[in-house]
């Protein structure tokens, strides 16, 4: 048989660039699954792209209905930004009991959401992110920090979980201004928060769109020297254009450590895209995620596998990384328990919420240097 | 009936009209001429409420209407043509007509929805009318023709019509000759003559055609460079040696005789 | 009180960033002004034009990268920029040919062709993302700065940095020379005389024997220039990214309108009113008003407003001038 | 063969046409007025002659040669030039650059031309700097005439260029006309100041209904005493 | 608006002609991928259609180029947040007195620089005016800033605004329209005066500017943080609840359908109904008032705006009357799609698909004529649609010759970017053969 699973990204729109290769991670999952033939009956699982816009949510309400009603997708992987997510889970996935598995949206609103069991993301909530950020900070002993974040949920929801954990700590937050994405100028931005001053600047934004902007503006104006880089700056185009200019930022990630991650990179690598752009590692886990719960279930009924899921992603039993879907699918049919860790060390917890690691790095000598999990 | 006083109406810096003071009487036809350039659209825009005059006062049977707007003058019955036709292209000739009458219970949106039958009686009432001017015109036939799609002549005679179909108090005619044949434009000078004794509107006319000016208007207003020059009877301007170097000249004929020598 | 320091941080803040912005703004509202006083409608498919033009000359940019050649100190795109322009001419040209001309001859309304250039703005818009994809793409290379933070600390010894990139001076220099060009062109040549005749009185123009093929030709080739450049220098002091084009597009406009469309000086003027209304009435002067007045700790920002507005700003000055001056700054034309 | 020759003209806008056979010609030097009722087709017949109107039937010749399917600039450059009765002027171009665009087509130094125009018409040399859209209506219709007499024609077309001028400007503008006839140029115009015209007129036309219903000289429809009544107002 | 001539003699004909096609084109799209699909379409095909008609009446009756619909759009979209969600509690006791006093602040610093404007000349006036409004704006922030605090810090993450009355979503559909009628009389008041690009140039700012207000002030509607879980409006059920109701199931089962399929086309069908009724109280009401002596005076202004006034015509109160009109409808339909979607999302609003996509149904369906707005409205969404599935298709097969490699990759990459594409030719297709529209007005 045909399994069919939607891929539902913003491939169009504000965050376009992100899309592909976290497309491309969910396919290669899926591809994984499907050549190994050992999916429940042998059954093949066949992606079927939808576009959510990123911003649209008239329009990614119609892809993920097109993907349910005319497709007939068992699940949706995505979508990926908060906003279409919670749209699409609300107008289409909760209606047709669809399972829905979001590599990216990471808005702390998703956690207590009423979603019928049918949500899941494999990206931790913001709301953690915010104390990490703030941890470190301390650590480095920074204590007044600009903060510039791109204009959405994401970016004002970890800015807001951010600045209270900062606050709680005894750290103040000179300012607290948001950005658009999609401009090219970001000069009246970069001119207020040097006005507020501070020893350091959190760049809570995206690393090619806005996030750049003001890290450009920024950086040339000479107005701080210091950044501070959650998960939406940390890639590789930050490494490329910002390089030695920004020695001796830091940053976190949601990421785990080790050979999960690796695994994925080499795979990516060989598939031809950047497995380290943003969540590209997330949607692989998605994706697989989704299916090992079928396996594990019996059934392609997303009624019946969305109880799975949980226990798949937190075991216990044999932990299984990027590559080995296809053991999994057997040890599964074997009976025997697993424990999917994934390139991300999926975890969940509580109401389909992942736990979440975070890579803390730091800019040495130009490159991109992890300096610890936690 | 109308009354300007030391009228002033500067563009940059150029006053094209310059300190005009004129008095129009009710129930004359009043003839206003003068060179090109000498002001007298302007003067009617300003009176018509299109420019704000720079300085200066318009009275209407001495109330002030200085600046009012073009709309609450066509209220107060003061109407206007324009030099250049400003018809309404997308509208049947007919409708350009029928649109004209205002307190149109049709007009007021709420009525459209529970006051049909009075709309109905009214819009009858329109069509005869309006067929009515149009055969005056005789342009009957072209009455369902979009405006837009008329000779130049055919649009004057219907910025005439328009001012046929209520009840005015005052009619300021802007060159309603120009391009019209004079076969026509003698009945248009009849219609004038008629609508001035049967119903009392007082005209204001711009023309260049000293024949009709002749044959309609009394008295008769020069003006020049913004300012009133002359006013007078027609017979009387004709011989005024000012007006006729300003504006008459010396008339063709000799010249074209000389020509043929 | 620090007169310097706060002096120098307005210039590095406000003054140079808006200079900057004003002028690439200013750019693009000159290739909208022309097609809109020439062509009679509002292109709004020139930000998505801007966008292909640069594509294009990037693509060049990397072939010379490739081959080994470079400017020296300045970006190799100006080099490639040439080719770019002939390129999007070339394009615009064809657009015209299969898209425009009809609505010419049958004369169409001008709202008509607006939503034309909308039709033409999505295609343009999907052909850019297929040329070269929607990643940011930083394509400058040569000198970066002209003066560097670094460089003024140790120069001047102020605390205060102050900045000044080599692409800014660019746009400026580039800026001001294709004003007077085209200012010069359109009222002092025959061709662009010619132009304005069309574009006053179509049917009179042709009855002056001005061809109006060869007006509408040299009005796209000069718009594509136009856009071409302009993308080309927003794109080498920002990034290239293809969604910021189309957001450019409302300021461009604004900016053509407040300087008073068909004005090229309108448009350059409009141009910096925008940028100096969104940076300067934005701006949080706090840092200043210290320096001037070091005993007043202000605690809030003071700023006037704050920067999710500036958009705002510009909109209702745009508003302001058009309720107070309707043609426009400058006086522009009434069509 | 006469030098303007425009036979059996037919056609018109839309469906309907509005020309049925019209015939306009004229001598070399000689001025040609065509008079007529509001929308008897005058200015479509000169439309036709120009180009600027499909003709389903006729043809249209220039010197003898045969112009039927030229393009109204191609017909600017055989030496025709045009004033339309309305949108004649550039609005926002000065009345200079409006002279200077009837000059569009020549390549000689058209200077002197232009002083004559301004001889002719000593009102626009004070205007010369103002934009032609704020000009008196008279005013414009001075600058469209100058602008079609600096295109130096072989043959001028007019589409009343005295609609709205005052007497003593038209005056000098008939002069104007009689001595630019005399120069070897040619003029068909379109008048309604009809007397005027056609006393000045070596052959005139009545159209109406979109035919030719009387063809003379001048002198002679003047003194057809039914033209007279019913064409030229009595 | 001269345009080409067309016959107007098969006008009759078109209409039905036209809608038959639409009807074919659903009822296939509803073989091929479902019905739910389809009505899914239909359902926002309406409200698209709402949207222009509102966009219609202003551009195609009176030539007002509104290039603002989308700001009108989300303004009405905050009805349903204000009025039908819950309370927050304590929000209002904490934060509205300030508030409320804040704003009764400004207005009275506008009506007092308004005075001053009157009363006064030369730059005394220009110093006063600007004073009162620099004073008048420092009072706002004093008095507005600390209340914005209060009620951001309650519950931020689930709340941190307001709320709602908690009043029946239907309630909230008028309230939409009223909402965008006050800010359009208030934009028509400032702007109506200028020129119509100039007029769309503004409008287009104007639009900006109450989206971002929308996605900023969370104290109003949670700003980017967007409100989930707006209630539907009476009567469209729950899926969830129709699917646990025994009742439901069991008639579903009679006619053979399966019960969660039952359940979501149920739905729809209640959303459609509604819409539909909306939509032909709309045209009973626009077709009446088009075809009298209202509308043949909107036509004439149209035309010629001065020699309308010369008329006696008030243009400036009918262009404000049919602005307001036109926008209140925009504003109606904002609302019933914020209750449609059941969620607000300010930052979802962006010009391209909101204000642009609206113009283009308006113009395809012919620009004056409101069956073309429907038309337009609904068969211009279809194709939105599809052209977003369709893409992949074309580009899969214009890259099929290529090898597989990077370029091919790049390609079908891009495939998303059809939609753009096809929807551009579509509309550049439309505009070429038929550029009255589809329906044009007659
Ligand atoms: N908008 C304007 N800007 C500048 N000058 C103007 C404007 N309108 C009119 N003028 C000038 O004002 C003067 C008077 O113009 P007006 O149209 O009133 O003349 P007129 O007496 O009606 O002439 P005509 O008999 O030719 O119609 C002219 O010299 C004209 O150039
Ligand atoms: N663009 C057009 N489309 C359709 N019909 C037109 C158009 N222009 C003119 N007509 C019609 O053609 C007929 C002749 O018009 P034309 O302009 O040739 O008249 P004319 O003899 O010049 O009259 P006038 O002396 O009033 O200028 C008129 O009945 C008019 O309605
Ligand atoms: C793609 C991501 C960066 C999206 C982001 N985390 C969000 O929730 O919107
Ligand atoms: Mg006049
Ligand atoms: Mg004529």
């Amino acid at each position: 048989d045909e399994i069919k699973m939607g891929v539902l990204l913003g491939f169009t729109g504000p965050l376009e660039s992100l899309a592909p290769a976290m497309a491309q991670g969910a396919e290669m999952a899926i591809k994984e699954v499907s050549d190994s033939g050992k999916l429940l009956d042998g059954d093949t699982v066949t992606p079927v792209r939808g576009d959510s816009t990123c911003v649209d949510a008239a329009a990614a309400t119609a892809a993920a209905e097109t993907l349910v009603t005319s497709d007939g997708v068992k699940g949706i992987m995505g979508a990926m930004c908060s906003g279409a997510t919670t749209a699409v889970l609300q107008n289409v996935a909760m209606p047709n009991g669809i399972v829905m598995i979001s590599p990216s949206a990471t808005s702390p609103a998703l956690s207590d959401m009423e979603d019928d069991g049918l949500f899941f993301r494999t990206a931790p909530s913001d709301a953690r992110q915010g104390e990490v950020m703030a941890d470190e900070i301390m650590e480095k002993g920074l204590s007044s920090v600009a903060v510039t974040y791109t204009n959405n949920d994401y970016g004002k929801g970890l800015a807001d979980s951010f600045q209270k954990a900062f606050e709680a700590q005894g750290g103040t937050v000179t300012i607290s201004t948001a950005h658009e994405d999609g401009k090219g100028d970001y000069s009246a931005e970069v001119g207020s928060l040097a006005s507020a001053g501070g020893d350091a600047l959190a760049v809570v934004g995206y690393v090619d769109q806005g996030g750049s902007g003001v890290l450009r503006g920024a950086l040339d104006t000479g107005a701080f020297e210091t950044f501070i880089f959650p998960d939406g700056m940390v890639s590789q185009t930050l490494e490329d254009n910002f390089g030695s200019e920004i020695e001796g930022s830091f940053g976190q990630l949601p990421d785990s450590e080790g050979q999960g991650m690796e695994t994925y990179l080499s795979m990516a690598e060989s598939a031809g895209y950047d497995g380290s752009s943003a969540y590209s590692g997330a949607a692989y886990d998605g994706a697989a995620l989704m299916l090992l719960a079928m396996q594990a279930a019996g059934s392609s009924d997303p009624k019946v596998y969305k109880d799975k899921i949980t226990e798949i992603a937190n075991g216990p039993g044999e932990k299984i990384y990027p590559g080995e879907l296809a053991k999994a699918l057997e040890l599964i049919a074997a009976g025997t328990a697993i424990d999917y860790e994934g390139a991300t060390a999926v975890n969940m917890i509580g109401n389909g919420e992942a736990a979440g690691t975070f890579r803390e790095i730091e800019i040495k000598d130009g490159k991109i240097e992890t300096v610890k999990y936690r | 009936m109308i009354r300007v006083e030391n009228l002033v109406k500067s563009f940059g810096g150029f006053r094209a009209v310059d300190g005009a003071s004129l008095e129009i009487a009710k129930g004359s036809i009043t003839g206003l001429i003068g060179p090109n350039g000498a002001g007298k659209s302007t003067l009617f825009n300003v009176i018509a409420g299109v420019h704000e005059p720079t300085s200066g006062r318009v009275t209407m049977d001495g109330e002030d209407i200085t600046g009012l707007k073009p709309h609450e003058l066509f209220h107060k019955g003061l109407l206007r043509t324009f030099q250049v036709a400003h018809e309404f292209p997308s509208l049947t000739v007919r409708e350009n007509l029928m649109m004209v009458p205002s307190q149109q219970s049709g007009e007021t949106l709420l009525n459209t929805l529970i006051g049909r039958k009075r709309i109905r009686d009214e819009e009858a009432a329109l069509l005869a009318k309006a067929d009515e001017v149009l055969d005056f015109l005789t342009i009957s036939h072209l009455r369902d023709e979009k405006a837009g799609n008329l000779s130049g002549g055919q649009k004057k005679l219907l910025e005439l019509g328009r001012t046929m179909m209520v009840d005015a108090k005052i009619v300021f005619l802007d060159e309603v000759g120009a391009g019209v044949n004079r076969t026509l434009l003698n009945t248009i000078g009849d219609a004038i003559v008629r609508l001035n004794r049967e119903r009392g509107y007082t005209f204001c006319v711009i023309e260049h055609d000293m024949d009709f000016i002749g044959r309609l208007c009394d008295p008769v207003i020069v003006m020049a460079e913004g300012h009133v020059l002359a006013e007078g009877s027609a017979a009387h301007i004709m011989e005024n040696e000012a007006v006729i170097e300003a504006y008459l000249g010396t008339g063709l004929k000799n010249k074209t005789k000389e020509a043929a020598q | 009180m620090d007169v310097i320091n706060a002096l120098v941080a307005l210039t590095n803040y406000v003054i140079i960033p808006a200079t900057a912005y004003g002028a690439q703004l200013a750019l693009g509202a000159l290739g909208v002004t022309l097609v809109y006083s020439i062509l009679r409608f509002s292109n709004f498919a020139h930000g998505d034009t801007m966008a292909l033009g640069t594509g294009i000359v990037i693509l060049i940019t990397w072939g010379f990268q490739s081959l080994g050649i470079t400017l020296g100190p300045l970006p190799t795109a100006l080099l490639a920029l040439p080719f770019g322009i002939v390129i999007t001419a070339a394009l615009l040209l064809g657009t015209d040919r299969t898209v425009y001309r009809f609505y010419r001859k049958v004369r169409a309304a001008p709202v008509v062709l607006v939503m034309v250039s909308v039709g033409v703005m999505f295609v343009m818009n999907a052909l850019t993302r297929f040329l070269i994809g929607v990643d940011q793409i930083n394509f400058d290379d040569g000198v970066r700065f002209v003066i560097s933070a670094r460089q003024w600390r140790d120069m001047t010894g102020l605390s205060e940095p102050l900045t000044l990139r080599s692409t800014q001076v660019i746009t400026v220099i580039t800026a001001v020379a294709v004003m007077v060009l085209l200012f010069w062109f359109l009222n002092r040549t025959r061709t662009g005389k010619s132009m304005r005749a069309f574009s006053d009185n179509e049917d009179l123009a042709l009855l002056s024997g001005i061809d109006p093929n060869r007006v509408v030709t040299v009005t796209w080739i000069i718009t594509g220039a136009l856009a071409t450049i302009a993308g080309t220098l927003y794109g080498l002091d920002k990034s290239f990214k293809a969604f910021t084009y189309f957001q450019l597009l409302l300021p461009i406009f604004a900016a053509a309108i407040v300087g008073g469309i068909g004005s090229p000086v309108g448009a350059i003027l409009g141009g910096f009113v925008i940028s100096f209304s969104e940076v300067g009435l934005t701006y949080a002067w706090k840092k200043v008003a210290t320096y001037l007045v070091p005993a007043w700790e202000p605690d809030g920002l003071v700023q006037l407003l704050s920067t999710d507005y500036k958009f705002a700003v510009s909109f209702t000055i745009l508003i302001l001038v058009l309720i107070f001056r309707p043609t426009g700054l400058l006086k522009g034309k009434i069509v | 063969m006469s030098y303007l020759n425009a036979a059996d003209m037919t056609g018109g806008y839309g469906k309907a046409d509005i020309l049925h056979g019209c015939t306009l010609s004229v001598e070399k030097g000689q001025i040609a007025v065509i008079v007529g009722p509001n929308g008897a087709g005058k200015s479509t017949a000169m439309k036709a002659v120009f180009g600027m109107l499909p003709l389903r039937s006729g043809s249209v010749t220039l010197d003898g040669q045969d112009i039927t399917a030229l393009s109204p600039q191609d017909r600017v450059k055989m030496g025709m030039g045009f004033v339309p009765q309305v949108n004649n002027v550039f609005p926002t171009m000065s009345v200079e650059e409006n002279l200077e665009m009837g000059a569009f087509i020549r390549h000689d130094d058209y200077r002197a031309t232009m002083a004559q125009v301004f001889d002719l018409f000593p009102i626009l040399k004070d205007k010369r700097r103002q934009n032609a859209g704020e000009l008196s209506g008279g005013q414009r219709q001075q600058v469209a005439v100058g602008r079609a007499l600096m295109t130096q024609p072989k043959l001028l077309m007019l589409d009343e260029p005295t609609a709205g001028v005052s007497p003593i400007v038209m005056d000098e503008l008939f002069d104007r006309i009689i001595e630019v006839a005399r120069t070897g140029i040619s003029i068909l115009m379109v008048e309604q100041n009809a007397r005027q015209a056609l006393e000045i007129a070596d052959k005139g036309y009545v159209l109406a209904q979109g035919e030719n219903r009387y063809t003379d000289t001048g002198q002679a429809l003047l003194a057809d005493p039914e033209v007279r009544r019913t064409f030229l107002g009595g | 608006m001269s345009g080409t001539h067309q016959p107007s003699r098969s006008s009759s004909l078109r209409g039905p002609l036209f809608f038959a096609i639409l009807a074919a084109l659903l009822v296939i799209e509803g073989l091929t991928s479902g019905w739910n699909s389809t009505l899914g379409i239909l359902n926002m095909g309406l409200l698209s259609a709402i949207m222009a008609l509102g966009v219609n009446m202003q551009w195609g009756y009176a030539g007002l180029f509104n290039a603002g619909a989308m700001g009108f759009l989300a303004l009405g979209g905050l009805a349903p947040v204000l009025i039908s969600t819950a309370p927050t509690p304590g929000a209002f006791r904490a934060g509205g007195p300030g508030i409320l006093t804040a704003f009764a602040v400004a207005i009275i610093a506008v009506l007092l620089a308004i005075q001053a404007y009157r009363r006064t000349r030369g730059p005394v006036r220009a110093l006063l005016v600007t004073a009162i409004l620099i004073l008048g704006f420092f009072a706002f922030r004093w008095l507005f800033d600390p209340a914005v605090t209060v009620i951001e810090a309650i519950n931020p993450s689930a709340a941190g605004n307001l709320g709602g009355l908690g009043w029946p979503t239907l309630l909230s559909w008028p309230i939409g329209a009223l909402l965008a009628a006050g800010a359009a009389w208030l934009v028509g008041k400032t702007a109506l005066g200028l020129r119509s690009d100039y007029l769309a140039i503004a409008t287009l700012g104007i639009a900006e500017i109450l989206v971002a207000i929308l996605k900023n002030e969370q104290w109003l509607d949670r700003g980017v943080l967007n409100v989930n879980g707006i209630p539907r409006p009476w009567p469209v059920p729950y899926e969830i609840d129709l699917q646990s109701s025994a009742t439901f199931v069991e008639m579903a089962q009679n006619w053979g359908i399966d019960p969660t399929l039952a359940s979501t086309l149920t739905v729809k069908l209640a959303f459609l109904v509604l819409f539909v009724i909306v939509i032909l109280l709309l045209i009973w009401g626009t077709e009446l008032a088009l075809k009298s002596p209202w509308g043949r005076m909107m036509r004439a202004i149209r035309d010629n705006e001065i020699s309308a006034a010369a008329m006696g015509k008030n243009v400036t109160r009918r262009h404000l009357q049919i602005f307001v009109l036109g926008s209140a409808v925009i504003g109606l339909a904002g609302a019933m799609m914020i209750s449609l979607d059941g969620q607000m999302t300010p930052a979802s609003y962006n010009p391209l698909r909101y204000t642009f996509l609206i113009l283009v149904m308006v113009i395809v369906g012919g620009s004056g004529s409101n069956w073309g707005s429907v038309l337009g409205g609904i068969l211009v969404w279809y194709l939105w649609v599809k052209a977003g599935d369709w893409g992949p298709d074309i580009m899969g097969w214009a890259a099929s010759p290529f090898a597989d490699g990077p370029l091919k990759d790049h390609l079908l990459n891009s495939a998303a970017h059809m939609r753009m594409l096809v929807m551009g030719i579509i509309l550049l297709v439309v505009l070429r053969f038929s550029p009255r529209g589809l329906l044009p007005e007659k």
